[in-house]
């Protein structure tokens, strides 16, 4: 369909406690924007019930346009070799409008 | 020794009836957001009330009763951090993050004290609420840096498998002790409880009148939610211990009579209390904070497990202290009286 | 027969007001958790108070009670199901999972109708509290045991798409029907409103004075948000009568009154109520469950039709007993006593 | 002028908290649904008991009061349209977004006045409590006439990018304005307002008196809770000021000066109400919705930027309203009485 | 694997105000069903932390067969065009059970 | 990106009655952690309007290594047999650190 284009969507599950940190570093890798979805779940650091402040996860979703992807993959790379437990995720969508995810947050 | 009183009040009773609830894999859905709810009720109540009756108090013994909470915020994880590394059970990352537990405090058990205390009509002070206020910081602090410490040992021994790189990161920056200072004092449970105290004690009688309906009679019932809520939180956590060991399971048995003892022994000899103010710094000395230090520990030291000092403070000690620790605290408090 | 002077009962007006509000397709977004938050707080406040009384009361009554809240949920789904495979407009399955609910009760509108009978001064005994209690898990047993024994009977004849599968699940473990009834007693509202009559019990009298407050003074107020908001969700199921069609909603409006006047029975001549008392007893037997009820069959009945039963339940029953249904049965109440 | 008395009410101290919190990059994690929930419950308590109130007031007055609030939210808007425009910082449409959100009226900032009134001790009459029900609409209905007047204007002359296309979509259907005033009426808050006040109006009194525990005695503590987390939306959005611009700021202080005079004229000279009254009613004149307008501009007017009109009615407007605003507006009814 | 069937998955993220018209335009474009979930996020239109009722997300997703898929975009187009801010995109999913996503909602 | 590695992301959207059983299954299918979100929504079982406890949705997110996928998906497969209304799909991701997929929870 030739309204639609290829733009890559990253994914971040974590601790609500990062969320701060993975918005600046959303914002300084030059995203349009950012999506977050409370969540739940269980892995290697344990169940997450979302139940107290101390164990609620977020999900964030952020398009960006292919060429900007690696610079904020450095960032959530950098940030699991501190220790940081993350489930991070790339796929591929397709975009209506897809200008509106050149232009970075002001 | 009152065991059985304290096992009748409603909110201990509805912290038992949470914890079977979950013990019986009951479907209980509780909304995601009621306890986070509650405990923001919490914190603005006991802070409101605490400062209206500290506008009343005397100040060198508030001022007295605040330093000695920073000696516990600072003492209490040292003693800690030693005692677990004595078990050899768990690295000096994990050591540091619970530590920094058992140095603050939970409001839930002391809100659970204060309930006990009513209910055998024994008197107690305000200044344990300051303390209460007081000492979630200085535990934080100590927590970062006998992390950011042990970092440093293991970069130095070579242990830890990502133990180098937080330390160069940790290490390049100046101003990282002042942003852990920072962190704990912006934390987010301080600033609510420090700042309603202030509220409570700085606004004018008449309008704080118009608080009480909301701030004290309905609070016991808002409690006994709370804990209801806790205890199937609780009974989560208690199911993991396996996970921990029985060694770590004697620790969070074991470090809250610690810090009762030190607790007692402020509140007598240094602070000159009640048996009812006595027992309550001794629950602040042995209660370990679920509210205020976990996220500040996830967040300054992802190197440790959170799964350890979740249940550790929260399915371990808290609910030992509430069932079994308060009338005990109370008990040596009345002993040390006598 | 009192019906306006039941319209102007501040809950019954938030009933009317949460539905016209979604009749008039208002733009009102209430927060997902607000009615879970209510209902707990409901259940709660209901279970320590009627735990408080039943300290109190005759233990001949407090046991005839329970036992016919047990008749009561036996019997009523059994009349459930045979009238509705009369209408032949459902399957067995369906008519299984919807007859269990006919069987349970709604705490809203037994709520509304305490409200009622102390808007117009009318005294009333505090066993059909626990017949509330009682009522929920032999319900929902007799629709797992309906359901089950219709699925046996559709393999049997052949009929059902999925019924195959499902009976040779439901019949390779023995530990089936215990698991049932475990499912029926670990239910979380059961829980919560039976630990809660029995904290309410047991506590000290001191210390429940302290939740009056919570549980007595602000009870009013938070049932008309509740209501409020059942109100809308009533009008967004009612939507869907269309669905339903008009076979089922006349067995919406007559099973009520069929409930109501068993109810009427069992509280005036079997257990000697007042008219008060007999009035609950005939709201009892007359409401339908939209708490505890739905999940358990949604879990058990997976054949059924989720639309089917909320739709009969939440959208038809619900609003027909609080603004007809309650009056009714009190009218029918005072006539029985007279 | 009694600022001091006005910042130790625990009211506006908690706003300021709520402010600092966030201020200084606080990791407080307030729920959610929190705000949403207290928001509900703050216009269903103000509506029950304005509607009690009403019960007992004039008819002549009420009347007069309805009217003079259609004409306030009539007026006020276009009021600032043109002063918006007159500054050519914004386009057409986001001046007519955001100048509806002026001849709207905050229910928190009315409360606050209302906190402060009766914190210093002066009466206050009960019409303002319905125009602060009413004014809510037509401020919707002109900010979606002024939107469409401006669409059409774009359209012609060619301005604005998007227009074109908007111009079409509103053109050509004549239901349009009929749509735009069931919108405004249907309106989630204006129902649950009006609802409520019609209920606290036409409900027994002897069922009223059971309601007062919920929406009078917890009230004060409710709305604490409540403005504390609007302090930290304030700040959230006050950080945005930038991209606002100097020259919208002033207008988010200057406009609610404007509206405070206009609404110490109506309530002084047209209404005839004492000081309390009058300052009740430049406050409704002076304060900007968050509440009702946003979403329905947001729908209506998908042209005009959401930032620019949250950022000066949150931002902007409120805290400077609540914080010297409040003060001011009483000193000048007071000088306008003597 | 001979289970799963290709379908477009349609995911929106926007203001919690549209819900309504994106779910009435999602029915008329016959879709079996849909799902939202509650977000925040930021954007061009600035940010939704979603503490409010006028700043709360919704993330609304469709699954379509991809015949219908094009009748569906012209709608969310005609919404972008008239000026509301929508972060839309399209992904490749296999279903289990494909006949389910065939019948609209009733 | 030599970093990114495929897996299968398996999506299950429910009622949250369900839970603890997808939970169970996901458990001993060996997947090494999972995510819930809280989900409302439409489809042929009605509307799922997420205010009452008898109507509330969840999305569940697994990331399983592709070996493990068929076992997971026939526990589901069962479960829609029953009767079970599930809307089940998969989909292609790139996961940052692959070997946290490959530990089962303990
Ligand atoms: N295999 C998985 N599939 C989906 N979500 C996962 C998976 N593993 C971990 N997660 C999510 O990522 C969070 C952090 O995981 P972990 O770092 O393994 O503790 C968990 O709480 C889950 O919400
Ligand atoms: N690049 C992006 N990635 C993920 N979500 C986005 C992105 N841009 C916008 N959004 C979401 O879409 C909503 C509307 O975006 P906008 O139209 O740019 O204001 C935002 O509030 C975000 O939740
Ligand atoms: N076509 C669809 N697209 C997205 N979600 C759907 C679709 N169909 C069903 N769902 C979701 O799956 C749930 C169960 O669907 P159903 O089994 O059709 O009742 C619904 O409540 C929706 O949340
Ligand atoms: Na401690
Ligand atoms: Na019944
Ligand atoms: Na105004």
């Amino acid at each position: 369909m030739h309204r639609l284009f290829p733009e890559k969507l990253v994914t971040i599950i974590t601790s609500d406690v990062l969320e701060d940190r993975l918005v600046a570093s959303v914002r300084n890798r030059g995203a349009s924007g950012y999506t977050i979805l409370r969540a739940r779940g269980a892995g290697s650091s344990g169940v997450q019930s979302g139940m107290l402040d101390i164990d609620t996860n977020i999900k964030l979703h952020v398009i960006v346009p292919p060429q900007r992807l690696s610079g904020l993959l450095d960032d959530l790379e950098r940030l699991m070799h501190k220790g940081y437990h993350m489930t991070v995720y790339v796929s591929d969508v397709s975009v209506l409008g897809p200008e509106k995810y050149e232009t970075s947050m002001y | 020794m009152g065991t059985l009183s304290n096992l009748l009040i409603p909110a201990v009773l509805f912290f038992a009836l949470g914890f079977l609830a979950r013990a019986v894999k009951s479907d209980l859905r509780v909304p995601q957001d009621l306890a986070k709810m509650l405990s923001i009720y919490l914190l603005m109540a006991i802070g409101l009330h605490g400062g209206y009756e500290l506008g009343k108090a005397e100040l060198t013994t508030a001022f007295n009763a605040v330093l000695w909470a920073v000696v516990l915020g600072f003492v209490l994880p040292m003693v800690g951090y030693i005692l677990l590394l004595i078990t050899r059970r768990v690295d000096r990352m994990n050591a540091a993050a619970i530590a920094a537990h058992y140095g603050s405090v939970s409001a839930g058990t002391f809100l659970t004290a204060i309930a006990y205390l009513d209910n055998i009509g024994i008197e107690y002070e305000s200044y344990p609420v300051i303390m209460l206020a007081v000492m979630e910081s200085p535990a934080i602090i100590v927590g970062l840096l006998l992390a950011s410490w042990s970092r440093q040992r293991l970069a130095v021994t070579g242990g830890g498998n990502s133990a180098g790189v937080a330390v160069m990161q940790s290490g390049n920056g100046n101003g990282h002790l002042s942003s852990i200072v920072r962190e704990a004092f912006t934390n987010g449970s301080v600033i609510l409880l420090i700042g309603s105290m202030l509220i409570g004690a700085i606004s004018s009688p008449g309008s704080m009148v118009k608080l009480f309906p909301f701030i004290d009679e309905i609070f016991m019932g808002i409690l006994c939610l709370f804990l209801f809520e806790m205890g199937m939180e609780a009974a989560r956590r208690i199911r993991e211990f396996r996970k921990v060991g029985a060694v770590l399971v004697a620790f969070g048995l074991i470090m809250p009579l610690i810090g009762g003892a030190i607790g007692i022994a402020v509140g007598h000899y240094a602070l000159g209390l009640s048996i009812g103010g006595t027992t309550l710094v001794a629950v602040l000395g042995a209660s370990a904070s679920y509210i205020a230090v976990p996220p500040a520990m996830r967040l300054a030291v992802p190197e440790a497990n959170p799964s350890f000092y979740l249940t550790l403070s929260l399915g371990i000690t808290f609910p030992f202290n509430v069932v079994i620790g308060i009338p005990l605290y109370h008990y040596f408090a009345a002993l040390a009286a006598a």
